[in-house]
């Protein structure tokens, strides 16, 4: 069930120049809502007068124990600056959870990767977590411009194994996720992606063409987050679809990015 | 709650405070959010004699204090809400009021048709004001004949509540406010979007794939009560004011300048509940200024 | 800085950004926060044949992004501007242009006529769209035909560059733009301010003492845009945008849907150096993007 | 000379439920430009979505030594409630100095009551510090609702008797200012007033009775607050002159307040 609700900024690390992370909770004690990972919320950033609606970010992590739920934003305009700039203390206002999630193959043996490139690897830490929780075996292949841009590789190495490429060359493999090495050993069964739609479209097309299973999580506009506006749409094999309530995770037979 | 009762012509709502088309999907979205049986009514999509895709993404633009919008009435068309989506929200217990578009008066006259054996619609809105694709009436709502056409014309076929949503997109919004009073409507319903536009000046496009959009949100409201303004000097019949309601403060300013009720679009996305919290910030303004019934505020201005 | 020179007719600006009419007073006000002679130039308040007391306080209500004033053109009238003002601002190292209003077609010309004689008065702007004042010229605003005649007659009388200040507050822009046009117009801007209104409901009145004024600021620039758009697709003439203009971003938007120059208006206000800095974020877009000439700009919009 | 200036603050106090006192200086050490009692400020108020036009606030006090500018600030709406949350080290940008100011009389012996009305008492504290640091003798007149409205008497006390008068009587004389025993007692020469308009016409009434000259401080609504917009006007007897330019003070002698 959705919700809106208060929640308090427990913690907030800049990761780097670009990047915080921010961990929440309740005011009140009471838990979270369930979330499932592929998941995102709707952020009402409150003191900045060019943020008029609410900002999409994935749920980057629900930690049960700590009843916290993470974000990792990047700055990239007013409203994410603001969220960036959140002291603990804080009070956010969120709508949660929203979406739908990433699927849970029926096999626990298939091979899975997760690609993420840039702020797609949000969903992919919790849904690295939650696959590895119930006996899958997920590995991580993740995209960066340089090795500053590499985030949260140290928590999602705890999930599975690791593989990264740089443009730049700085760390992992030199090139775009799609050349990476890994990819070329073959023996996927699924692949799970979230990123800037060119790198998405270049894995959706990949994985077509080795008839791999993959589902890719997408970041189109959003006003209300929760199906009413029809402003999110993607244009899908059935129509003019809602991203933010029928996505944001699709499989990529229901797209229309492979002609 | 006696004191917060209105009525629209023949119908009667609860309180005044609704919520207005587009931006409440078909209300049972928002039943998460709050109890939908406190506000006076929901105005569903709109709602279409075909199926429509709309508008190609993007569709949506942010800008100062509001946004456009270019979805371009996407939806299944009316026979799909008859027989998959009325039996779902008919029970709701609000006034569920039905918002049509057409691109000739036959389509809406074909649309009410089939919305007539619906016995759990009180009402209809006829947007004779969507700016957003060619066939969304903004043609019949910026010409007071044309406007007067599609309202007769509906009346024969449609006779319970009528209401007319008005474009702001007019020099003069009284002569299509009396033209429509004079052609049957019960109500009229105003403002419907601005057209407007944005511009990414990176990839130097229109933000929209339309170029030019819908615009709403906090940043029309002085626009909007103008209109209400204007038109409640002009007409008899009873208004819906809308346009930029955030808060119940801006709800009453819509009343006093003529408004019979409200709805709330837009702010909808920024506080899915905000139509409740309207109720009670108006039953409060009530109470705290010993003002017997919201009706005694509608028009109240002193000028 | 030769690539930020643009011409709107025959008048030459070092570059296309100017201050809008009755925001920027008579432009001296401003010599404390940055050197005029930076920008393109500066459009002097609303003047009129007799002096004018203007509206009775209150004149302004702030909303959101942005705000409704009714000033109503209080100046003290042409002669004391030719007399007192024009030696003061005479050498202002930028063009200083006369915005006029007037409530009759005759005042116009007599006002136009009492400036012919001050050489450094480069260009005039007819305000046919103040909403402020019953004789603000908004009749004439609004209406083709009467557009066309002010025009027409003041360009008996003035042979410099004659700007035609539009009004928003209209169905279809491009009918009165394409009407100025062919009565003589050198060039339009656009938009003057949208009728708004704002209601205090602690009062129950009106926030403003002639209940209606006009909006402006960054909440009318999508409607703005719109319109500069629209009446490039329909003109010729140069084209001057304003409206909510409050950043260099800003002025891009408006010059890529068709405006050869721009004027900032309310946000000189809240920040007096703005204009200056629109012209320096302006040539670093230029820059950046290896732009020749801000010429290039004009109407690019990749549709 | 008029300029814009990123201040910061040095000191944020909240000296009760509605008012704070806050300190600012230059960012860099430079002077702070040259100020007169009766002039106020422009305030930028960053970072709030409901408040687009800058918010005039009077000088409260110029600490020259200190290098500091100080504000009183009322919580009346959101624009208010956002400066008084300020925080030392927060960045606030002002238009400075603005409006004209007090006349100094010409005799030192004259006998000089300075009224003011609740926040409006903001530019008489400068102002007493201003006339007492060039040798003259003024007095002070402060109204209220309560007691716990009654603002910075310690600091006008060190620079002339001070009288109050309280709404409720919670503290000096019961009733309104104009009510006050000192005003009975006659002599005064010219008072100076700041406050609510209806405070401000009821001295300005007695005054024009009792043939004392009278220097009003208007808080008009203002946009620009430079003299451009022509918003502030107030009806005198030269026709509608702006508050921020020609005023905020004025002898009530060309005012209309008086029939
Ligand atoms: C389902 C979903 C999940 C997301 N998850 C995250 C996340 O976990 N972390 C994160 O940092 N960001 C995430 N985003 C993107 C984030 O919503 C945008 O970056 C943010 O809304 C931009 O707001 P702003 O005010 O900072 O920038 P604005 O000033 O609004 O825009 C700055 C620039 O960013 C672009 N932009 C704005 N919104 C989006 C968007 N939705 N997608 C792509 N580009 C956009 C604009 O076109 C503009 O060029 C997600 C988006 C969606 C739809
Ligand atoms: C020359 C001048 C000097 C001032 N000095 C001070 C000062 O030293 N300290 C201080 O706290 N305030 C001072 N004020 C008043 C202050 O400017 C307003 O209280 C403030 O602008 C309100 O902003 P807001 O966003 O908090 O309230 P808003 O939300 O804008 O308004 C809240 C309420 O306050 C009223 N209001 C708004 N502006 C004014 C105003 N200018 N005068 C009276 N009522 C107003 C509104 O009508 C409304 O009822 C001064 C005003 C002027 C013109
Ligand atoms: C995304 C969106 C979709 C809309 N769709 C419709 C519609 O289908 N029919 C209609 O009459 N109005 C439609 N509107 C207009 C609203 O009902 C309302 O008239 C307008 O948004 C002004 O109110 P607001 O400022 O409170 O949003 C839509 C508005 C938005 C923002
Ligand atoms: C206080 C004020 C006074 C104005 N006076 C005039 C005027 O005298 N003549 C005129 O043509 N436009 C006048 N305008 C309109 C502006 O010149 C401009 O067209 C409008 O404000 C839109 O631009 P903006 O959003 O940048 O302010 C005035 C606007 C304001 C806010
Ligand atoms: S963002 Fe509104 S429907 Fe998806
Ligand atoms: S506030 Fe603009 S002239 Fe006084």
């Amino acid at each position: 069930m959705k919700t809106m609700l208060d929640l308090v900024v427990t913690e907030s690390t800049q990761l780097n120049q670009n990047y915080s992370l921010i961990k929440l909770t309740t005011t009140d004690g009471s838990a979270l809502p369930e979330m499932y990972p592929g998941q995102f919320v709707q952020v009402k950033v409150d003191d900045s007068p060019k943020t008029f609606l609410r900002r999409p970010i994935s749920i980057n992590f629900w930690d049960k124990e700590k009843n916290e739920l993470w974000l990792l934003v990047q700055k990239v305009g007013e409203g994410t600056k603001k969220m960036c700039e959140a002291r603990k203390g804080d009070i956010l206002n969120l709508l949660l959870p929203l979406g739908n999630y990433f699927t849970l193959p029926s096999d626990k043996k298939s091979k899975l990767m997760l690609i993420g490139g840039g702020v797609g690897i949000a969903p992919i830490l919790f849904w690295g977590a939650y696959l590895r929780e119930r006996g899958y075996q997920p590995s991580f292949l993740i995209g960066a411009r340089s090795k500053t841009d590499l985030l949260q590789l140290d928590k999602l190495s705890r999930y599975g194994e690791v593989y990264c490429t740089t443009e730049d060359g700085s760390y992992g493999e030199k090139g775009y996720v799609t050349n990476h090495s890994v990819l070329e050993k073959g023996g996927i069964d699924t692949i799970y992606t979230c990123g800037p739609k060119p790198m998405m479209v270049a894995i959706a097309k990949y994985a077509d063409s080795e008839k791999i299973t993959c589902e890719a999580s997408l970041e189109n506009l959003m006003a209300c987050g929760f199906g009413v506006c029809l402003c999110c749409v993607e244009n899908t094999r059935e129509g003019n679809i809602c991203v933010c309530e029928e996505g944001p995770v699709f499989n990529i037979e229901k797209l229309t990015w492979i002609s | 709650m006696d004191k917060l009762r209105v009525n629209i012509g023949k119908l009667e709502l609860k309180n005044p405070v609704m919520t207005a088309s587009g931006t409440f999907g078909y209300a049972k979205e928002f039943s998460d959010f709050f109890d939908l049986s406190r506000i006076g009514g929901v105005f569903v999509k709109g709602t279409t004699i075909h199926e429509r895709q709309g508008n190609p993404y993007s569709r949506m633009a942010e800008t100062p204090s509001g946004m456009l919008n270019a979805v371009g009435l996407q939806n299944k068309g009316v026979d799909y809400f008859v027989s998959n989506i009325y039996p779902e929200i008919k029970d709701i217990d609000t006034n569920v009021i039905v918002n049509v578009s057409g691109s000739t008066v036959e389509d809406y006259v074909k649309c009410a048709e089939k919305l007539v054996d619906l016995d759990k619609i009180p009402a209809i809105e006829l947007n004779i004001s969507c700016p957003n694709v060619k066939e969304g009436g903004m043609a019949f709502g910026t010409c007071a004949k044309s406007a007067a056409e599609v309202t007769e014309a509906v009346r024969k076929v449609w006779n319970r509540n009528m209401i007319v949503k008005l474009s702001p997109n007019v020099t003069d919004i009284t002569e299509i406010a009396r033209s429509v009073e004079g052609a049957g409507a019960d109500a009229v319903s105003l403002i419907n979007t601005l057209l407007g536009m944005a511009v990414d000046i990176n990839k130097r496009k229109p933000c929209l794939s339309t170029i030019t959009g819908g615009l709403s949100g906090p940043c029309v409201k002085p626009v909007a009560l103008r209109m209400v303004w204007q038109t409640y000097n002009a007409v008899k019949i009873p208004i819906i004011g809308m346009g930029g309601i955030s808060c119940w403060e801006d709800a009453i300013e819509f009343m006093l300048v003529g408004a019979s009720a409200i709805q709330i679009g837009t702010y909808n996305f920024i506080d899915p509940t905000i139509a409740a919290k309207v109720v009670d910030g108006i039953a409060a303004y009530l109470d705290k200024n010993n003002i017997a019934s919201v009706k005694d505020l509608v028009g109240a201005l002193e000028v």
